[in-house]
């Protein structure tokens, strides 16, 4: 039968953040080194060998993915949202702002796909309770604030009240 | 780690020394073989093709007897060499008669596996090891049967 | 971590898939892909083509026909948990569903995936054998079904050779069944330690054990008490294999843990 | 650019002011929660870390690594690797050893004979020992071009139980050193024997094991270097967290003037101490810089990171004896540390002699003797992380408190209470002349009490067993002991030339009136950009906002002195006495100018509202814009004699002596957070699972510049804590494999993990430091000592366990459920 012969490299079309991309990328490069190494895009990070920590969360068609774990190639024609296209015009989203004023970030590494996987959580689930918010981000490791603060980040940007811990 | 056990075969003890140390006939039993390269009768290369369901792994592994007492003690060390893992593997029999032309063979392997794949976790070597380990056992009686059919001795 | 070059197809039908993966050596299917790079990364492992099955959106079809729920094996977690299929004819699904890794990892991860790549660890392979299900494998020669006993072969290994497809997964649906599943895993979402999933049908349940051998150990105790459920855990004579996190004897113990725990959970929704 | 060296004599923690428009005084910047000025970038995925550095032409380094614990290395083949296309070149270690000395070593002898290279010569001492590294066009390239590269390795038998080192058949890592021994040292303080003949109770517990982990900071290491032919320079863009040390490193290895070496950072991941050691790779990617002409990237991966950086000190206490009179009073304690340094000594035997700033612990027994024997295995090479060495020791004396108290069957708060150092003994001088600056520890217990409704306790323990739950309570009381007096490395070595400590800042005014700080440290996230400009507003009566802190360190800034870094929970008073120190001179010249052109008295004038001017007339005033317009660009007419620069260096030197070298006795460093934690933890008795159910994170270090960082920093000591108490451990097996080299088995905690959390303060400001501020943010551990110490107490109603370790899983918690006589052996009451 007819089919399309396997190849080692391929043309691939993405739209990042509202941009669209061209590029002949070999297959076997992972969608998070196409983005920091292709495409410049070095706001996603990596921080683990084996698709735990969560670094570079990014949204492919609106879904969370760690895009770690896919290969370039596969996300051929898709439309991704990654921590760069959060501030349209350097507005910062009310949750980037929750996470300064909460203290939220500390080194920072983990932070952009930490925004991504609690800006994925608000949109399909815009009230979270505390146990949902954890759930939201079990993907993601942040090792300098022990998650209290995130937390706390959350809950403010998705307008709830935050208790004081004293 | 170390795997060990204890099988019978319907076989004088003669017959199952011969298979254990007969290179072509060890070759037969084990997983994966795509080459195999006698250079005298204590060593032996094969490359083999361990079936992963992920993606086969591919080892090159040099065999040495290392001792061996006929008809009822063997020592045989395997030293694999593969992207991604090495493994080291002495592995000892010891065959003593079962009466009525039955042979019982004690076997014991300290398995050592290094790089990558060593870091796959026992939860994960170890179950496929002893997987890999009773294919063997069950392809060695097959052979310790053919050699018995075809009289060898 | 870093792949070895490989080469990719990504078919536009199932036939499309099959004949990719009969017409090249080394072909291997590309499901969630949650596993398969992350040993890819590390080059434990390393097909030479990938057939990449994320566009095949018949293979993610969750439908019941009569008294089955037909999962397509590309169905993700995220896809299980939310079915209104599931939820209504086999919610254990679901919710075991929502235990595995992460969110993200749920997204792209699929059953079929979960269950080819039979890493000890994972959730759905002793879930799937104490649900008795079956698998529809397509082949060269046409499709089988493959009942779950003859399924799992080993870790990473199932009855899915090579040049064949794992299209979709049957349960039977609940009707007057109850099912409960518990895990002990490193902290409240790490690693799984041991697991173990319970279904009761009529009093005679089937427990299916995980992480304590290269597939999931199935037990058939006579009744559902705990002293006949951790004597049939012993009867099994699991030997376990001991790493980092528990010992043989620390998981064979948790093996009756887990297996008491998934039939109370069981009874309890059963009454 | 003006320069003086002043000391900064103990002052009396003092508030800034600023005037407002009214001219009534108000509370300065200081101590507000002021947004960070560093976030904006952060959450925009803005920030530059090393790994998103690119230069043209840049090669992508990958390294080859030892599969063995222990192994000559037979021979390197790179000819394959090196003939792939887009690889531009390999180094091996004959080419390293060719052009590089052996690293400088810290301990005298044997430590001192180690031969330390940038990639293994001659044999491999660890899984993941480096043996080559390649280099080519693509990340991919390198990788693939490094499993060509063919080593031949004769494996040799490893040594991975540090207690074996010593014997006479261990297996033997460094020919040289002649043993597994890197140092040992007896320390004695006060008069030991008669405190035992004193004593009414003997306690000894035969064995104490803390266990190996490390902070694992979520980015890891990586430098990109370029070479400049022409001058001889190397600028290496890197996350090392201490480029002071590295410098000292790196400069003799690779015979070459310190300031060819140019350190740069910017954003760092995380560092926690296990960034400070990267000097081998530095020097390795350096000499590939050179040897290619090309700029080199190398990022470490994840599991190389596992495998071979950074391990904490892994420690066992042998023989402990504590005499104990039957009121509860701690005399003192009799113990053997045995410290496993790993394959090679980076920044080690230092932990030898670190532990004892806080010799006592928080307690005030006065006679103490520990022998500190340190040696080498076949593990990965430890080096500082977060709470080094004290943690370990802090750990020791917690365990011991706890285990004194329910052998003779005393309240562990109130022995604790009874044996804290008092708030009206402080300033207190330890048994080894540390002295503890302030502090109130009792009171900071009582505050965690409160926080975690102890009084409700026996009902929650009731409700827990409703629930067939074992519920605990455990305290673990620390300090974290900050701003190092380096000459306490003269304990290890006498020969050393290294004392006190320091850092350096400099605050300019510009030519259009812009306020520029630039700093000697390399933050990782601790907000020294914020903090900095919060300390200089309050100076310079401007707003944070007015003010750019240059992110990172540069050599090139002339900013740095030879302590500079960001390491040992110093910034607070080193960075920013620095910084304070900087801005006040640049007010004074700013004065200086002012009285010059508004033809006043220095006296009459202030600095507000980004203008200085008259007090009694603020209308006659100049902006600061005019200031560094008229110094920079319009300084006709101005007085010959006038000696302004607008730009102000500043070095901060704390006070301090070289301690007695006989004695070991000596300040060791100058200030003393503390933190008393609080845990309720559940145990479920079946399977030895728990879950630390209830905390409370209790943190006093002294005036607090911005209340928010401090937490956080608590938080964050605290989630490390909990993770190294139950989850994370380096472990290997018998053949030197580590089994947990990725986040699969090394499981940190995740957001569903953290347990609710209390915090409370209270403030004890330094009477040692500039702004009354104390070093911190490493903590003590004290999540861990409050795990084990809850564990201990939950499972009492089991047969008394005692919990011998630092790490507890699942398992063991279980195997200490199943045989409590097995822990129980190991103690022993002697009453007399």
């Amino acid at each position: 039968m007819s089919a399309q012969e396997p190849t080692t490299s391929r043309v691939v079309t993405v739209e990042v953040n509202g941009q669209s991309y061209e590029r002949n990328v070999d297959v076997r490069r992972l969608l998070i080194h196409f983005l920091r190494d292709d495409l410049d895009l070095t706001g996603s990070h990596i921080g683990c060998d084996t698709g735990n920590c969560g670094a570079c969360s990014l949204l492919l068609d609106g879904t969370l993915v760690k895009s770690c774990m896919l290969l370039a190639v596969q996300a051929d024609g898709g439309r991704i949202e990654t921590v760069e296209g959060l501030a349209a015009e350097g507005e910062l989203t009310p949750m980037q702002e929750a996470f300064s004023a909460h203290h939220a970030l500390q080194c920072g590494y983990c932070t952009p796909g930490m925004l991504m996987s609690a800006t994925a959580l608000l949109r399909v689930n815009p009230r979270p309770s505390e146990d949902e918010i954890r759930k939201g981000l079990q993907g993601n490791i942040c090792r300098c604030t022990g998650y209290w603060n995130i937390i706390d980040a959350v809950k403010a940007a998705s307008g709830q009240e935050v208790a004081s811990r004293e | 780690m170390m795997v060990e056990g204890e099988r019978t075969f319907e076989a004088p003890r003669e017959t199952v020394w011969l298979v254990l140390n007969s290179p072509e006939r060890m070759a037969k039993t084990m997983p994966g073989v795509e080459s195999f390269e006698i250079h005298d009768e204590r060593h032996w290369t094969a490359k083999v093709k361990i079936p992963l369901g992920l993606g086969g792994l591919r080892m090159k592994i040099n065999f040495e007897k290392l001792a061996e007492r006929e008809p009822e003690h063997a020592e045989l060390s395997a030293k694999g060499d593969g992207v991604g893992a090495i493994m080291n593997m002495v592995t000892s029999f010891d065959l003593a008669e079962a009466g009525a032309g039955a042979t019982t063979m004690k076997w014991a392997a300290d398995v050592k596996i290094a790089g990558p794949v060593g870091s796959m976790g026992q939860r994960v070597l170890q179950p496929i090891v002893n997987q890999q380990v009773s294919q063997v056992l069950n392809s060695l009686a097959a052979q310790v049967e053919q050699a018995k059919s075809e009289g060898a001795s | 971590m870093l792949l070895r070059e490989v080469e990719y197809a990504r078919p536009s039908s199932v036939d499309e898939a099959l004949w990719l993966l009969g017409a090249h050596e080394g072909a291997r299917a590309l499901a969630g892909g949650q596993t398969l790079v992350n040993v890819m990364k590390a080059r434990a492992a390393s097909p030479d083509v990938l057939v990449d099955l994320n566009r095949l959106e018949d293979l993610r079809r969750i439908c019941v026909s009569g008294e089955t729920l037909q999962l397509g094996a590309m169905a993700t977690c995220t896809q299980i948990m939310g079915s209104s299929e599931v939820e209504v004819s086999r919610p254990i699904l679901g919710e075991v569903a929502a235990q595995i890794a992460d969110v993200q990892v749920r997204n792209r991860g699929t059953i079929g995936g979960n269950v080819c790549s039979n890493d000890p660890t994972n959730h759905l392979p002793p879930l799937l054998v104490a649900l008795d299900a079956t698998f529809t494998v397509l082949g060269p020669s046409g499709e089988r079904t493959v009942p779950v006993g003859e399924f799992f072969l080993g870790v990473y290994l199932t009855a899915v050779g090579e040049g064949e497809l794992l299209t979709s997964i049957e349960v039977p649906a609940a009707g007057n069944a109850a099912d409960g599943f518990a895990s002990i895993t490193i902290g409240r979402d790490g690693t799984c330690i041991v697991n173990a999933a319970a279904s009761l049908e009529s009093g005679s349940p089937r427990i299916a054990i995980g992480c304590v051998d290269a597939v999931p150990v199935l037990i058939q105790p006579a009744a559902t008490d705990e002293e006949s459920v951790r004597g049939a855990v012993q009867d099994a004579r699991l030997e376990p294999p001991s790493d980092v996190h528990a010992s043989a004897d620390y998981r064979r113990h948790l093996a009756g843990v887990c297996a008491v725990r998934a039939v109370k959970q069981a009874e309890e929704r059963g009454r | 650019m003006s320069e003086t060296i002043e000391t900064a004599t103990p002052v009396a923690p003092e508030q800034a002011l600023v005037v407002e428009e009214t001219g009534a005084p108000q509370r300065g910047f200081a101590g507000q929660n002021v947004p960070r000025k560093e976030d904006k970038r952060l959450v925009q995925g803005e920030g530059l870390f090393v790994d998103d550095i690119k230069r043209h032409g840049m090669g992508y380094a990958h390294y080859v690594r030892s599969p063995y614990a222990h192994a000559n290395i037979v021979s390197i083949d790179v000819s394959r690797a090196e003939s792939l296309d887009g690889v531009y070149g390999t180094l091996i270690g004959e080419e390293v050893a060719a052009v590089t000395e052996p690293f400088f070593q810290i301990s005298s002898p044997p430590g001192a004979h180690v031969k330390d290279y940038a990639l293994a010569l001659g044999k491999v001492r660890h899984v993941g020992d480096p043996v080559a590294i390649v280099v080519a066009q693509t990340r991919e390239l390198a990788r693939d071009a490094a499993e060509l590269v063919e080593v031949e390795y004769e494996p040799l038998p490893a040594l991975v139980d540090a207690r074996r080192a010593l014997e006479p058949d261990a297996p033997l890592l460094h020919d040289e050193a002649g043993g597994n021994l890197s140092w040992s040292g007896i320390y004695e303080w006060g008069d030991v024997d008669s405190a035992f003949a004193e004593a009414d109770h003997v306690v000894k517990i035969s064995e104490l094991h803390f266990d190996r982990f490390n902070s694992t900071p979520l980015e890891t290491d990586g430098a990109l270097v370029e070479f400049n032919r022409g001058t001889g320079q190397w600028t290496i863009y890197t996350n090392n967290q201490f480029p002071g040390f590295a410098a000292i490193m790196m400069g003799p290895a690779m015979r070459s003037g310190l300031d060819k070496l140019r350190f740069v950072t910017q954003d760092i991941g995380g560092g926690f101490g296990n960034k400070i050691t990267s000097h081998p790779q530095l020097v390795a990617i350096c000499l590939l810089a050179r040897k290619l002409n090309r700029p080199i990237q190398w990022t470490e991966w994840r599991t190389d990171f596992h495998l071979t950086m950074s391990h904490g000190n892994e420690r066992w206490f042998q023989d402990t004896e504590v005499a104990v009179t039957s009121d509860g009073t701690l005399l003192g304690f009799r113990t053997k540390a045995i410290d496993d340094a790993g394959a090679f000594l980076r920044y080690e035997p230092l932990g030898g002699v670190i532990w004892a700033q806080v010799t006592p612990g928080c307690y005030r027994w006065k006679h103490v003797r520990l022998e500190f024997t340190q040696v080498m295995t076949n593990k990965a090479p430890v080096s500082p992380n977060r709470g080094y060495s004290r943690m370990q020791h802090l750990w020791f004396t917690e365990r011991v408190i706890d285990i004194v108290a329910h052998e003779l069957g005393l309240d562990p708060v109130e022995v604790r209470k009874r044996n804290y150092v008092r708030a009206d003994e402080m300033p207190y001088t330890t048994p080894n002349g540390c002295v503890y600056d302030s502090g109130d520890y009792a009171r900071m217990l009582d505050v965690g009490l409160e926080l975690i409704g102890y009084d409700r306790l026996d009902e929650r323990r009731r409700d827990a067993e409703s629930r067939g739950k074992l519920l605990g309570f455990g305290i673990g009381s620390t300090l974290d002991s900050g701003t190092n007096n380096f000459a306490q490395s003269r304990l290890i070595n006498p020969e050393l030339q290294f004392s006190g400590n320091n850092e350096v800042a400099t605050v300019k005014l510009d030519l259009f009136g812009e306020v520029v700080v630039t700093l000697g440290t390399t933050p990782q996230g601790q907000g020294h950009e914020t903090t900095a400009a919060m300390v200089v507003a309050d100076i310079i009566g401007i707003t944070p906002d007015d003010i750019n802190v240059r992110a990172g360190h540069d050599s090139y800034w002339n900013s740095h002195a030879g302590f500079s870094g960001t390491y040992a929970s110093q910034f607070a008073v080193t960075g920013l006495g620095a910084v304070k120190g900087a801005a006040e001179k640049l007010a004074g010249e700013i004065k200086k100018l002012g009285s010059v052109v508004l033809g006043c008295g220095v006296d009459d004038l202030e600095l507000a509202e980004g203008h200085v001017r008259m007090k009694a007339n603020p209308e006659a005033a100049l902006p600061l814009m005019a200031c560094g317009a008229i110094i920079n660009a319009n300084n006709a007419g101005l007085p010959e004699d006038l000696d302004v620069t607008l730009n102000a260096r500043y070095v901060f030197r704390p006070q301090f002596e070289v301690p007695d070298l006989e004695r070991k006795y000596g300040n060791l460093t100058l200030t003393y957070a503390a933190q008393i934690h609080v845990a309720l933890v559940e145990v479920d008795p079946e399977t030895g699972v728990y879950e630390v159910v209830d905390y409370a994170a209790v943190d006093d270090c002294g005036k607090r510049i911005h209340p928010q960082i401090v937490e956080g920093q608590v938080m964050g000591a605290t989630a490390h804590a909990l993770g190294a108490a139950t989850y994370e451990t380096y472990a290997y097996d018998d053949d030197g494999n580590l089994l947990t080299p990725n986040f699969y088995d090394y499981h940190v905690p995740h957001s569903m993990d953290m347990p609710p959390l209390r915090t409370g303060y209270i403030e004890s400001p330094s009477p040692f430091t500039p702004l009354g501020t104390k070093g911190m943010g490493e903590g003590g551990g004290a999540g861990i000592h409050a795990v084990c110490a809850a564990l201990q107490d939950a499972l009492a109603a089991r047969g008394k366990p005692i919990v011998y370790d630092s790490h507890n899983p699942y398992h063991r918690v279980w195997e200490l459920l199943q045989d409590p006589e097995a822990s129980r052996s190991r103690v022993e009451v002697v009453a007399q």
